[in-house]
Parts: C-alpha cells; sequence; structure tokens
C-alpha cells in the first residue's frame, strides 16, 4: 500500500507540471493586469511599462514561468529601467512554497488570500456534502426498491429536472421564491446574498440562515445527480445473484437490502463523491457570485477578471493537487471498504 | 415479489432469443418503450421548431429592435415574454437566441466528439508511449475542474474575434470562441471510452485479420475498429449536447460568454440577477427553455443509452 | 461502521472551519433574536430606551459593490477604494461640494499671490499646520511629505502610478512644516493631482528599511494608523470593512462612531440594502433604480466627478476610412439620438454632453461657441450622400464609390448600459445607412497593450466607447499626444486614436500655461476644434451617484473627495 | 415413500418487450424425501424457472407464476404469506447457485454469509453461529474452517465457493436441498468432487435433493429420478436407469448422442452429434409437438397436436406420438 502511494505520488509529479504549465500560458496570455489596475482611466503608458519591468510581465513567458516555479533568488532583476539587473530577486517560487504576491492587491500573499476564504468555502461546501450524500442515498434507495411505482417515477423526473438545471436557475428561482416573494407576502423569509447580516454581526445563527438558499441551491443539483446514480446502482446490485442467494437464505427484505445490497450500491458512490470534493474546494463558482458568499469561487472570479495570475494560478494549483490528493485517498478509502481491492 | 433478481431475467430472456426481431429494430423499441425519451424527443423537436421556425415569423431585425421606450416592460399581450433593458422583445430573442444556443450545443459536440475520438483512437489503437503521453494529457485536462478551465479559456481567447457571415447572417465571432473551448475542455471523457473501446477492440479477430491483408492504419481505425464503438460514442455525445448547452449558459452567466448583438439563451441571463426582484422575466423565460432543452436532450440521451444496451432490456420505464 | 469513521471525519472538517470563521473577534454583541433584521431595522432604535441609546454606538452603513483591493493610496486605481482615502487619510487639500479645493494639511494652498508658487513657475512651497497629528499621536510633519515622495520614487516599491511626482526634480523639507517642490518647467496640473495621500513615515520607514520594499507591509491591507477622521478597524476580505472613529482627529472627532462597509455583491443587492435600511449609503446605484430610492424617502445626490461617457474616435490610418472622413463622423453626430439614451435609459438623470470637458468646473474650459450637435437623421443622411457615400445595392447600406459597404467597428467592455447603448446605436446608425458592427471586451483585455493586441491599442475599433476624464479636477490630458501613439517602439502609449499636429501643439501648451485665464483660453479652443471635429463625441455626463438615508445630516458630496466632510455627518433623532 | 414436494400444473409466463413468453406450461411431478431428483434441459427449457417457482424467487415484473399448485409437506407454497416463506427458504429449503463467482456477496466475510441464516432461523447467537460454521465448512472439505471464516469470496477458488454455497445452503439442515447448476461453471475435476460431496452430504443429512443441469453425464451416477424438460414442457420422466437404457423421447435420444462416450466403439475420431436447430421462442403460439422442427421421427400428427405424456413403461412417461425404439406412430 505504501509504495502504492509513492508511485502515484510520483505519477502526479508530471501530472502537475503539465497542468502549471498549460495554465500558466494560458493565464499570461488572458489579459493585461495592469490595463486599468481597476481603476476608471487608462494607465499611464509611463507607469503601466514601469510596472510591467518591476513585476516581470515584460520577461518572455518561459521565464515567467521559471520565476513562478523556482523563484528568481539565484538571479537579478532591473527595477529601474536602466537596462543593466542589479536588484535581487527575492521570489522563491512555488516549488518552495511561495505562490507569490498578487497583482490586484499588490504585495499580499496569494496563500494569504486563498486563506482568508477557504474556510468559508469549506463552511459553505462540507454541509452540503454530507446532506447531499445522505439525501441521495436515501432517495435513490428508496426510488430503486420501489422501481415502477409512482413515488420512483416522481423522484425519477424530479432528479431528472433537477440534474438538467443551471445552479444559477435553481439559485434565481430560490431567491425569488424564498428571499423576495416570502417578503412580499409577509412571511418568514430568507437571506439572499452574503454570509451575515452586518447590523447582527457575524453569530452564528446569522450564518446559519445565510447558508441555506446556497446550500439548498447546490444541493438540489448534485443530489439529483447522485440519486440518480445510486438508484441505478441500487437497481444493478439488486438484480446481482449474491442478492438472490440472500434471498434465498430466507433474510428478510430488510436485511437484503441494509446488509447485502446497500453496501456495493454505495461503495462507488465513492468514487464520484472523491471527484467531486475537489470541485467543491473551487466552491462553486456560480453559487457563490450569485449568493455572495465570500469563498474561494468568487475570489476565483474576482482575481481572473483582473488577469492576476499569481492568485489564480494559486487557486487551480491547489485544486489540481486536491484533485489528485483526493483520487489517491479515494482508492485508498475504496480499498479499504471494498475487500477485492489490493494495491500494491 | 418485488425487487428479486433481476439477472435471471435477462438470463431468461437472452434464453428466450427473439428471433423476429433485429438489433435494430430492437433498438428502436427500447427506445421507445423509454416514455421520458420518447416526451424528450417530442420537447426537442417542439424546441426547435420554436427556434428555426420562429425565424420565418419574425425576423433577426425584429430580435434586434430596440424601442428605449418600452424598456423592462412586463409580459404583456404586446411582449409576451415582456422586454429587456433596450426595450427589445424577448420572445423573439429567445428564438433566435435559441438557436444560437442549440447551434453551440451541437457544434461544441462536433469538436468534442473529434477531439475526443482522434486522441482515443490513436491512443488506444498505438498504445505504448503514445498512449502514456496522451493519457497523461487527459488526466491533466481532468485534473482541472471544468467550469474553471473553460473560464480561463474563454478570457484566453476572449479578445477580439472578427464577426462572421454564415447563411446571409452574422455573428459574434464569440460564438465560434464558445464552440471551441467547450469543445477543448471536454473531450476527455469520450477519449477514455473510445480508447477503452480501441484498446479491447484492437485484438479482435477482425482487425488481426485486417492487418494480416495489409491495411493501413488509417483505415483499420477509421474503417475497422471505430465503427465497432459507435453506440458509446453516440450515447456520450447526446449527452454531451446538454453539457455544452449548460456549459454556454454558465460561463455567459458569468459574463464571459457570446458577446452582443448576438443573443443566446444564456447571454441573455447575464446579470440578470440584478433583476430577481423588479423583472424576473428577463432571467424565468430564457432559463426556463434552457432547463427544457436540457432536460429533453438527457432524457434522449438516457433513452438511446438504454436502448443500446442490452442489460437495460427492461428498464422501461 | 466505516461510514461512520467517515463521517465522524466531516463532522471535525464543519467544526474546524465553523470555528475558522467565526474565531475572529465579534464585531457586534449577539443580537437578541435570530431573525434577519432586515424585518425593522428602522423600528429598532425606537424600541430602544434612551439611556441605552446613549450607549449605543452610531454607526452608518455603507453598501459597497467592489471591494477595494488595497487601502494603500498609492497600490490602488480603484474609484471603490480611492473615494475612501477621507475616511482614513489626508490629502494636501480637499475637494468640497463645488470642488473647490481648500487647505486640509496646509495653512493655505500655494499660489503666486501668497508666495507659494514661485514665479517662473518652477518652485512650489507648502506650509504645514502645526496641530495635524496621526491617529496614534505622531504628529505629521514634512518628512511624511518627503517619505511619501521617496517611496513613490524607488523602484523597488512599485507604486501604480508615479504621476504626477516624476514632473518633480525634487522635494525637500527644510523644516518640520515647510514642504518644497522644484519642477523642471511649469507644471499647470499640479494642485489637482499631487499629495493625495500622504503615508505614515513612522510606520512604512521600519517594513522598507527591513524588506527593501513596503509592498509587503501590513499597513497596506490594514491601515490602522491614519490621519482622516476614521481609522480603519477591521476588513474582513469578502465581506465587510469597519472605521471607527479617530479620537485624535484635528479637525473635530466624528460624530458617528463607525463607519461600516458591506461588500454586497450586486446592485441589486445593493438596492435591496438600501430600501430594506440596512444601508444607509450606495453609490454606483443602476440610474433604473433611482425612482425606487425617492419613492421610498432615500435621497440622491448627482455629483460631477469629471467622467463622461463618450465615443472615442479612432482616426489612425489602420481605421477604416470612412471614420477618417470628418462628414461621416458629423452624421454619425446627428444619428443618434443621445436625448433619448439619456432620458429613457438613463431615466433622464443626466444629460447630453460635448466634450470631454463638460464635466469639469461647470464647463468652464468648454467654448462657448460650440453648437450642440442635434439629433437629426435626415440631415445626416444628406452629408452621407454628399460625402459620397449612396446605398447603390439597395441593402440598406450604403457604399463608398469603390462599392465598398460602410461597416464602422464599435467596440466597447462589458458593462450593462455600454451594452444597451451599443445595441440601440447599431439600429440608429444602420437607419442612416452604417452597419455599425459592435464588439465588447472585458476591461482588461479591452485596456490590454499595443503587444496585447489590445482592440483599441492596435487600432482595430473604429469607434470606442467608455467613461473617461481628464486629470481631473484639472483639465489636463495626455490622450491625444502624439508621442503617445502605440506602436512597436511605444507599446505602452495610448493614444488610440490617432495623432493630429495642432491638436497637439494645443496640450503641449496648455501644460505649461501658468497663467489660468490664458490656459482656459486654449481648451476653448481644443474642445472647439475636437467637438466640431468629431474627434471625440459625448454620449453623457457620466456624475457619481450616491443614496443616502434621509436621516443623515450634513451629508454633502464632492466629486473629487466625496467623503470630505464625513466627520461632521451625523444621524437625526 | 414420502412425498415431500409436489408441483402441480405449474405454468409460468414472462412479460418481456418480444411478447408474453411462456417459460413453464402446466409441469406436475414430484419429489420424495431423502431422494435425488435431477431435471434436465437446455437453457431456457424452464427447469431454473420451475425452481425459482418454488422459492418464489421469480421476478415479478415480469415473471408471473399463472397456475398450478406448489406443495411442499402438503402446504401450497404460492398461498403462503411472504414471513412463512422467508423461513422456509433457507430453513426447510436450501438452493445452490449456478455461478459461484457471482452468487456470494463481494463485500462481505464468508463466515457471515454462512452465519447470518442460523442466526434469522434458528436464533442463533453471533458466537453460537461461528461455532456452526466452522463446522459446516469442515463438513464441506475447507481446510482451516476458522481462519477462513474471517475470508471474502474473493479469497476462494471456484470450487471453493461451491463447497461453500453449498454449505450455506445447507446451514440450516433443510429438507430439499436445490442444485441449480451447480457445478457448470467448475472444472471437470471440481465438477466430479461436488458431485460426491452432495453425495456424501446427502447419506450424511438425509435430503432430498434435486439437481438441475443440461449435462447428462454429471448426474447419471447422483439422481433417482430424472425429469427431460424442453420448452416448458417435462418430455420425458423416469428412473434414472431406465433413461439411459430406454430413452423414449426424441429429445432425450439426441441429448444422450450428444454425450461423449469413453467406451465408444467407434473410435476417436467420432463426431459428437448436435441437435439442428433452436429451440422454439416462446412467444410464438406453438400448434404442435414444440420438437417437431427439429426431430428425426416427426410424423404429421406431431404438427397438428402437442402430445400428453404417455405412460410408456413402468414409471416411465414420454411425450411422443412415436415410440422411438420402434420408431413407430402410438397408436392414442
Amino acid at each position: 500500500m505504501t509504495r502504492y502511494i509513492i508511485r502515484r505520488i510520483l505519477q502526479a509529479i508530471p501530472l502537475l507540471f503539465i497542468i502549471s504549465v498549460l495554465l500558466f500560458v494560458l493565464m499570461i496570455n488572458t489579459g493585461d493586469p495592469l490595463s486599468t489596475m481597476g481603476g476608471r482611466r487608462v494607465t499611464r503608458p509611463e507607469d503601466r511599462e514601469r510596472l510591467s519591468r518591476q513585476l516581470g510581465l515584460d520577461q518572455p513567458i518561459y521565464k515567467q514561468y521559471l520565476f513562478w516555479l523556482i523563484g528568481n533568488d539565484w538571479t537579478k532583476v532591473d527595477l529601474d529601467g536602466d537596462g543593466t539587473a542589479e536588484t535581487q530577486g527575492t521570489r522563491k517560487g512555488i516549488l518552495r512554497g511561495d505562490f507569490g504576491t498578487s497583482m490586484v492587491q499588490r504585495g499580499k500573499e496569494v496563500t494569504d488570500i486563498i486563506l482568508d476564504r477557504l474556510p468559508n468555502t469549506l463552511l459553505l461546501m462540507i454541509p452540503t456534502e454530507i446532506i447531499v450524500i445522505a439525501l441521495s442515498l436515501a432517495v435513490g434507495v428508496y426510488s430503486a426498491l420501489r422501481q415502477y411505482s409512482a413515488t420512483d417515477h416522481i423522484i425519477t423526473g424530479l432528479s431528472f429536472i433537477g440534474y438538467s438545471m443551471p445552479i444559477f436557475f435553481i439559485a434565481l428561482v430560490s431567491m425569488y421564491i424564498f428571499g423576495v416573494n416570502f417578503k412580499a407576502w409577509g412571511l418568514p423569509y430568507l437571506p439572499t446574498v452574503g454570509m451575515f447580516d452586518p447590523k447582527v454581526g457575524k453569530t452564528t445563527g446569522q450564518v446559519i440562515q445565510h447558508m441555506i438558499l446556497p446550500i439548498f441551491s447546490l444541493t438540489v443539483i448534485t443530489a439529483a445527480g447522485y440519486s440518480r446514480f445510486v438508484r441505478s446502482q441500487m437497481l444493478e446490485v439488486i438484480s446481482e445473484d449474491y442478492i438472490r442467494t440472500a434471498r434465498a437464505k430466507g433474510l428478510p427484505n430488510r436485511m437484503v437490502i441494509t446488509g447485502h445490497a446497500l453496501k456495493n450500491a454505495a461503495l462507488p458512490l465513492v468514487t464520484i463523491v472523491g471527484l467531486d470534493v475537489p470541485l467543491l474546494l473551487g466552491g462553486a463558482v456560480v453559487t457563490e457570485s450569485i449568493f455572495a458568499w465570500p469563498g474561494m469561487g468568487r475570489l476565483f472570479i474576482d482575481h481572473l477578471s483582473r488577469s492576476d495570475t499569481p492568485v489564480v494560478m494559486g487557486i487551480l494549483m491547489m485544486i489540481s493537487v486536491a484533485v489528485i490528493l483526493s483520487q489517491l485517498i479515494t482508492d485508498i478509502i475504496y480499498a479499504w471498504l471494498d475487500p477485492r481491492i489490493r494495491y500494491s | 415479489m418485488m425487487g428479486t433478481a433481476e439477472s435471471d431475467v435477462i438470463k431468461i430472456q437472452e434464453e428466450f432469443k427473439t428471433e423476429a426481431l433485429t438489433p435494430g429494430q430492437l433498438m428502436r423499441m427500447r427506445f421507445v418503450r423509454h416514455k421520458m425519451a420518447v416526451f424528450g424527443l417530442i420537447m426537442l423537436v417542439i424546441l426547435i421548431l420554436y427556434s428555426f421556425g420562429g425565424a420565418f415569423i419574425f425576423t433577426e431585425a425584429e430580435a434586434n429592435f430596440t424601442n428605449t421606450k418600452l424598456r423592462l416592460n412586463p409580459p404583456s399581450a404586446e411582449n409576451p415574454f415582456g422586454t429587456d433593458t433596450v426595450g427589445r422583445d424577448i420572445l423573439i430573442r429567445t428564438i433566435y437566441g435559441g438557436q444560437i444556443s442549440l447551434l453551440i450545443g451541437l457544434a461544441a459536440v462536433v469538436v468534442e466528439v473529434v477531439l475526443g475520438v482522434l486522441i482515443g483512437a490513436i491512443a488506444g489503437y498505438y498504445g505504448g508511449w503514445i498512449d502514456g503521453l496522451l493519457m497523461r494529457f487527459t488526466e491533466a485536462m481532468f485534473n482541472i475542474p471544468q467550469l474553471f478551465l473553460l473560464l480561463v479559456m474563454a478570457k484566453f481567447f476572449g479578445g477580439s474575434v472578427p464577426d462572421i457571415n454564415l447563411f446571409g447572417r452574422q455573428f459574434s465571432g464569440s460564438v465560434v470562441v464558445i464552440i471551441v473551448i467547450i469543445g477543448l475542455t471536454s473531450w476527455m471523457y469520450l477519449a477514455r471510452i473510445v480508447r477503452a473501446n480501441f484498446l479491447s477492440l484492437k485484438e479482435r479477430e477482425f482487425v488481426l485479420a485486417a492487418h494480416t491483408t495489409g491495411t493501413s492504419n488509417f483505415s483499420i481505425i477509421f474503417q475497422h475498429i471505430l465503427p465497432n464503438s459507435i453506440a458509446p460514442i453516440i450515447v456520450s455525445g447526446t449527452l454531451s449536447v446538454a453539457n455544452a448547452i449548460l456549459s454556454e449558459a454558465y460561463i455567459s452567466f458569468l459574463g464571459l460568454g457570446v458577446k452582443p448583438p448576438t443573443a443566446t439563451w444564456g447571454n441573455m441571463l447575464e446579470g440578470a440577477y440584478n433583476y430577481v426582484e423588479t423583472a424576473p422575466w428577463l432571467w424565468i423565460f430564457p432559463g426556463l427553455l434552457i432547463v427544457l432543452t436540457v432536460l429533453s436532450i438527457n432524457f434522449v440521451g438516457d433513452g438511446l443509452r438504454d436502448a443500446v444496451d442490452p442489460h437495460a432490456l427492461v428498464d422501461a420505464g | 461502521m466505516k461510514i461512520k469513521l467517515w463521517l465522524t471525519l466531516m463532522t471535525i472538517l464543519i467544526v474546524f472551519s465553523m470555528v475558522m470563521t467565526s474565531c475572529s473577534p465579534a464585531a457586534t454583541p449577539e443580537p437578541a433574536a435570530e431573525q434577519p433584521s432586515a424585518e425593522q431595522p428602522m423600528e429598532e432604535p425606537a424600541a430602544e430606551t434612551p439611556m441605552e441609546e446613549a450607549m449605543e454606538p452610531k454607526v452608518v452603513t455603507f453598501a459597497w459593490t467592489q471591494e477595494p483591493d488595497s487601502l494603500h493610496p498609492f497600490y490602488t486605481n480603484m474609484w471603490f477604494s480611492a473615494t475612501l482615502q477621507q475616511l482614513y487619510l489626508c490629502w494636501a487639500w480637499e475637494y468640497d461640494d463645488q470642488n473647490i479645493a481648500y487647505p486640509n494639511l496646509v495653512e493655505e494652498i500655494p499660489s503666486v499671490e501668497n508666495g507659494g508658487i514661485s514665479d517662473d513657475g518652477l518652485t512650489i512651497t507648502l506650509t504645514l499646520r502645526d496641530d495635524i497629528v496621526w491617529s496614534d499621536g505622531t504628529p505629521l510633519t514634512s518628512a511624511d511629505f518627503k517619505f511619501t515622495y521617496d517611496m513613490l520614487m524607488d523602484d523597488a516599491n512599485s507604486v501604480n502610478s508615479k504621476y504626477p511626482y516624476d514632473a518633480l526634480t525634487s522635494v525637500e523639507a527644510p523644516d518640520e512644516r515647510t514642504v518644497v517642490m522644484n519642477f523642471p518647467e511649469p507644471f499647470a496640473a499640479w494642485e489637482a493631482n499631487f499629495w493625495r495621500g500622504i503615508l505614515p513615515k513612522h510606520i512604512l520607514q521600519p517594513v522598507y528599511d527591513a524588506e527593501g520594499s513596503m509592498m509587503g507591509a501590513d499597513w497596506n491591507m490594514n491601515p490602522t494608523v491614519g490621519c482622516g477622521p476614521y481609522v480603519l478597524d477591521e476588513w474582513e476580505s469578502g465581506s465587510y470593512m469597519r472605521f471607527t472613529k479617530n479620537e485624535n482627529y484635528w479637525k473635530g472627532i466624528a460624530k458617528i462612531d463607525d463607519v461600516f462597509l458591506q461588500f454586497v455583491p450586486d446592485d441589486a443587492a445593493q438596492t435591496a440594502a438600501l430600501l430594506a435600511g440596512d444601508a444607509d449609503l450606495g453609490t454606483f446605484i443602476p440610474a433604473s433604480d433611482v425612482p425606487t430610492f425617492q419613492d421610498a424617502g432615500l435621497t440622491v445626490f448627482t455629483v460631477d466627478s469629471g467622467y463622461a461617457e463618450g465615443w472615442f474616435i479612432n482616426f489612425r490610418e489602420m481605421a477604416s476610412p470612412a471614420i477618417r472622413d470628418v462628414e461621416v463622423r458629423q452624421a454619425i453626430a446627428m444619428a443618434l439620438d443621445r436625448q433619448a439614451i439619456s432620458d429613457d435609459l438613463l431615466l433622464g438623470l443626466t444629460h447630453p454632453i460635448e466634450t470631454l470637458w463638460d464635466p469639469i468646473a461647470g464647463g468652464a474650459y468648454v467654448s462657448p461657441d460650440i453648437v450642440p450637435w442635434e439629433y437629426n437623421p435626415e440631415a445626416a443622411k444628406t452629408k452621407l450622400e454628399n460625402a459620397g457615400y449612396v446605398d447603390s445595392d439597395g441593402d440598406g447600406i450604403r457604399e463608398d464609390l469603390d462599392g465598398n459597404p460602410l461597416v464602422l467597428v464599435h467596440g466597447t467592455t462589458i458593462r450593462e448600459i455600454r451594452q444597451d447603448i451599443q445595441a440601440v446605436a447599431q439600429q440608429q446608425l444602420r437607419e442612416i445607412g452604417i452597419d455599425l458592427a459592435i464588439e465588447s471586451q472585458d476591461s482588461d483585455i479591452f485596456f490590454g497593450g499595443y503587444a496585447d493586441g489590445a482592440p483599441p491599442a492596435i487600432g482595430e475599433q473604429d469607434i470606442m466607447e467608455w467613461s473617461d476624464s481628464t486629470y481631473f479636477p484639472d483639465p489636463d490630458t495626455d490622450y491625444w499626444l502624439c508621442d503617445q501613439l502605440p506602436s512597436e517602439e511605444n507599446p505602452y502609449g495610448y493614444n488610440y486614436y490617432g495623432c493630429d499636429e495642432a491638436l497637439d501643439a494645443l496640450f503641449q501648451a496648455q501644460l505649461v500655461e501658468t497663467d489660468p485665464a490664458a490656459r482656459q483660453a486654449i481648451f476653448h479652443e481644443i474642445t472647439k476644434y475636437m467637438h466640431d471635429n468629431v474627434l471625440w463625441y459625448g454620449i453623457y455626463s457620466d456624475p457619481d451617484l450616491w443614496v443616502v438615508n434621509s436621516n443623515l445630516t450634513g451629508v454633502k458630496f464632492s466629486g473629487v473627495t466625496p467623503f470630505y466632510n464625513i466627520w461632521e455627518w451625523d444621524f437625526a433623532n | 415413500m414420502e412425498t415431500i414436494l409436489k408441483i402441480e400444473n405449474l405454468e409460468v409466463k414472462f412479460h418481456t418487450l418480444g411478447g408474453v413468453v411462456n417459460a413453464v406450461n402446466g409441469i406436475s411431478y414430484s419429489v420424495e424425501a431423502g431422494k435425488t431428483l435431477g431435471i434436465v434441459g437446455e437453457s431456457g427449457c424452464g427447469k431454473s424457472v420451475s425452481m425459482l417457482s418454488v422459492m418464489r424467487l421469480i421476478p415479478n415484473p415480469p415473471g408471473e407464476i399463472t397456475g398450478g399448485r406448489i406443495l411442499f409437506k402438503g402446504q401450497n407454497l404460492l398461498e403462503v404469506s411472504e414471513e412463512k416463506m422467508e423461513h422456509i427458504r433457507g430453513a426447510e429449503i436450501g438452493m445452490v447457485f449456478q455461478d459461484p463467482m457471482t452468487s456470494l456477496n463481494p463485500v462481505l466475510t464468508i463466515g457471515r454469509q454462512i452465519g447470518e441464516a442460523m442466526m434469522v432461523h434458528n436464533g442463533f447467537s453471533r458466537e453460537q453461529a461461528e461455532k456452526r460454521t466452522i463446522e459446516l465448512l469442515n463438513l464441506v472439505g475447507i481446510a482451516n474452517p476458522d481462519q477462513r471464516i474471517k475470508e471474502y469470496p474473493h479469497q476462494f477458488s471456484g470450487g471453493m465457493r461451491q463447497r461453500v454455497g453449498i454449505a450455506m445452503a445447507l446451514a440450516c439442515e433443510p429438507d430439499i436441498l436445490i442444485a441449480d447448476e451447480p457445478t457448470t461453471a467448475l472444472d471437470v475435476t471440481i465438477q466430479a468432487q461436488i458431485v460426491e460431496l452432495t453425495k456424501r452430504l446427502q447419506a450424511e443429512l438425509g435430503m432430498a435433493v434435486i439437481w438441475i443441469t443440461h449435462d447428462l453425464g454429471v448426474i447419471a451416477d447422483l439422481a433417482d429420478r430424472m425429469i427431460v424438460m424442453y420448452a416448458g414442457y417435462i418430455v420425458e420422466e423416469a428412473d434414472v436407469f431406465d433413461l439411459y437404457e430406454k430413452p423414449s423421447h426424441p429429445y432425450t435420444l439426441s441429448l444422450l448422442r450428444s454425450l461423449p462416450r469413453v467406451d465408444s466403439s467407434r473410435g476417436g475420431g467420432e463426431r459428437l452429434a448436435t441437435i439442428p436447430g433452436f429451440p422454439p421462442d416462446g412467444v410464438t403460439i406453438m400448434l404442435g409437438c414444440p420438437f417437431a422442427p427439429r426431430c428425426n421421427f416427426v410424423v404429421d400428427r406431431c404438427r397438428l397436436e402437442n402430445p400428453p405424456l404417455i405412460m410408456v413403461n413402468n414409471d416411465h412417461k414420454a411425450a411422443c406420438w412415436v415410440d422411438v425404439n420402434t420408431g413407430k406412430e402410438r397408436s392414442l
């Protein structure tokens, strides 16, 4: 097992290298962080020339990548534009844990910027994932066991609709109903944006209230797909020979389902969840944007719109590492749950 | 006797070979038995009629006709879906927007299928280091969540793209950009399917036979193996159309999608969240059309999958 | 059983993230009720007893649609950040609601009359007040001015802009209260652009000494020492920013205790917050919401901040020959119903303008001889006929003598109002036979450099629209200077429009003209020339819109330093 | 001899896309306590379906028992409650399935899978069940049972798994053991071991065995009585010796001819006989004998009338209009 893990980690290195090159090239060419620097006027030519040089944006792309990767403290850079590089570089590079500093929030460490937002995203995403797993297991199993019943048809239909719906649509609809209309009808209504009401402060009650709509929207979309999956897994499992064997042993139906079918049906869900967890880390960009949740997804959009390469790269690399790690963890958990699988 | 072993059924049904039906007939029968698939197909035809047939009733000039005096009018007899921020009729815009959305869905899948089949076929057929390299690349692409990649790519290609003229109409060049980037970010799954198919098919007798008769690699790939893995490609392609339409909606919603003057269902929603309360008709109609389309395509795709997959024989809702 | 273990792990993670998010010290006391306070915010104070009311801090809440990137005045270009500087920072002189400068840190604004400006215009001397202190009690002296200059000029700091300090030869601080600025040649735009934000030397010098740069200073994001009526108390990324009153403010301690900035994601959220009374102030509101605010009893301020939405005409050689034809430009100027745009799209909150200088100093720099372009499609058509553009193939689009269709490219950034105007313009120009091809890009792409291939820089578009200003409140701009044309050699140049020698000479002349009247005369020439030749075509004046809770008293806004008198604001009982 | 299971006129139908399939068409037979009944037939002849009907494990939909009675110790299994049926399954009738690779749950230990039936039916505690499981594994010839109960099915070979399957079926000492082609998926040598094991266990435990197979070779030295099925009908029923000596239905004859014979006098070059054509699809309504299209002995009557089971000898029944020994049409 240890060897397997080591091998997987070694395999991840070229993978991360390809990803980083790909994304870096894309990012460097996606617009100029110095164009207006978030202001209303175009940056003055003198300033743009100077900042390009000082922030290293005038360097050829391979050099920018190199500096990003291994830093530039082994070489000298030209700050004053006199053509000679005389100042020692200070960047350490991502390989030594230096994600660089933001272009937008000049001088602020990318790691700090991301860590500011990461807990918020986790706060939204972890409960969502738990609710989604519980709900989709319950719904999926229920509807598989009552295949072709009216309930099954309704659940299947609803899950298809949820599965086909762009999240912003369900978000807008839920905001419109539970935020706007409930308020208009004088019913207790839910807050639609932000993480808490600043008038009240960041209390647990406030945060939970503000979590309801985003979690609801995310759950509808995600659970729809998951429950379809669980249902089909369950249908497959209950048609397996070993389920018939269990019935032939005279086990009551409940025991057949919980003791024999459920574990087999739920196992593949581990893989699906493992694939989705990193996505959640990105915080369902759209959801956070709509509900103004101060998480990673919104951070990504905000900084992408200003071509802040270090922050965007930082977020994307973090997610890529998370993807690889969670695949590895998924494999390990799977092997732990399923006796048939052994890695070496 | 609820929920008993279905494999028995399959076994039994396989035992009673129904000679009377050809595989094609069987497939059609399974598809038709899949009520939701039929519903999806009908819905899809209606939506296509709506988008393309509507063009015979209203001209594109009407879709783009602004009247600032009619700004943000709620739905009425005059404008059944209301008007937008510059007084354009939303009904007519959903008609023309639908054409582009559907076009994007289909064209992006063409890009995706071409890329996915090519990469999957080459990797699966040649194997060795080519396979290793291509699959590493596929895996790398897989590891970046699609929406993130889409957004970065949308910005990458977001510079000035000249308008294109097609069928005597002008489209914003960004339509092509969106098609390409959706294709570029979604081929990985298909490539894996095709590769797996090729890996198993290339050892089969008919391929070995083709080898011995000196058939070229090209023709083995495209004339011998590919036709045998067409079913999963079609199913996955169909479902991809739905995903492509959703992707377009997502990036448009975030403001990086198709640029005006070309309307799509997605970019009609851009900025609509500013009108959640004040002008819900701005986002409800295009949003509903997206949901309906994606839903119908998913139904059809599901039906197709069941139809080509004999294990789904009894799963005819 | 194993699932259970997994769930436990998840639970731990949740608790962990809960703790992480809420461990920052609670800003406000625990609420008595868990109901959203939005339900009855206005009644809350009424329900309190007078005793408690005296204890309750006065808080004004701003709904802020964009989160500042930095609070360091030289590391941000964001309007939403710069606007806040009057809260926590101080300028040498600030501007009142008439956009007139008044002394803030200085005894008086330097002039030739009071001896502050040398006769040759090459030396400007500031005399600082003797009572000015930082919020931590440290006196604010000429050393801080000198430090600010030094930091700006030091390349290791990579500040956003060295303008206008790069026009200086040196800054001297002969004594604690005197700052001397030396120029190589007269610089007419000095007043509007110097000393916008002074840096606290005693805070930043140690950082600079230690790190060789002030870029990574904590103060940049967390300026808890300032010289404005408030100081930053807390900034939670993505959520809010709270300023609390500066007990050492020399002009008088602010009446309102806290300024709370709530970051809202979009206009809709801002509108909702304002209408619900959750926020007391908002800005950059969509024009269409203004009537709603007024109906709800909120006060709307319209403040000229020098910005004007207009069409920048590209008359460089790579532009379409048609747009380089003055007759075509004039025809376009008459083809757009700008009044309808102002009235319908902007609900009459603004008005069409003729030049970029209309919103400056009450239009004092605009030539009185200008005759505004009237909406007259028929006259526009005639002009096009005369210029040789006729629709010869009957497709509704005119062709030139060689049969090339009259197609112009119009580009802008992806702001809703601009895309709306594009749609309207496309239709109205089609009516006179011009085919307007419209495109839009993200602003970081649109305003990219020549080397990035950004459409305006490389001259791909014939007409470019956005909102811009001069070096407001100064009328100076270097947009049309010939040496600013972008090229391989000058990739960062931002004259995307063209070089007109006569215009260039006028712009050069005004900047070194020290006599205000003579300078004004030059601008009359510039404006008349640009207007009549349609080198810049105004769409509408783009004032700042502020929506304020009517309970607030003493509220005034400046177009330059919006919150210049915020220390005088208070809540009416 | 006590009749423990009696099936009367059992009819089972399946509703499929191709139409209604008549899987079992009114068959009747009985099983005596402690004896072994062999059921032989091609795939799809209804032999498995009839056994699943006994266990009431026919999936519904699409399967449906449309008629007949299944009398187990005198009570009709088609009428007892589901709870009662649950007890009969496992406790009184045990079943071993064809494919030992798929019929064991891959994620549960062998010990649990064998033991749980005892815990349910006999009220055993976990410890009792484990003790008994070890005994059972010993009984079916698995070495180190106290170790192996902690292992998972994938750690066992095919033959060992089938032994586990048998142990599982015998856990509650049922009166009948139904073995549904238990050796089909196994190697020939393993097949013989399983057959031997079954014989030994039957001798030790005294239960009745119903052994379903398509291979007449396997069953020859196991069964007491034989039933041959074709297209949902019983076409011949006889004692095992009678059947092998004097097969009285053309189909049985063909099956026997298709067996490889070691003692063949015709030498090694002999080609095994195959039966031309396919069995009927079960959907098409056939007027005459379902075997008629493939039969060498066919006469005109065969195409018009389906023959009933006719007593051809002492306790030997066959459903044929023709006496295959003489080739003459029977006069009935």
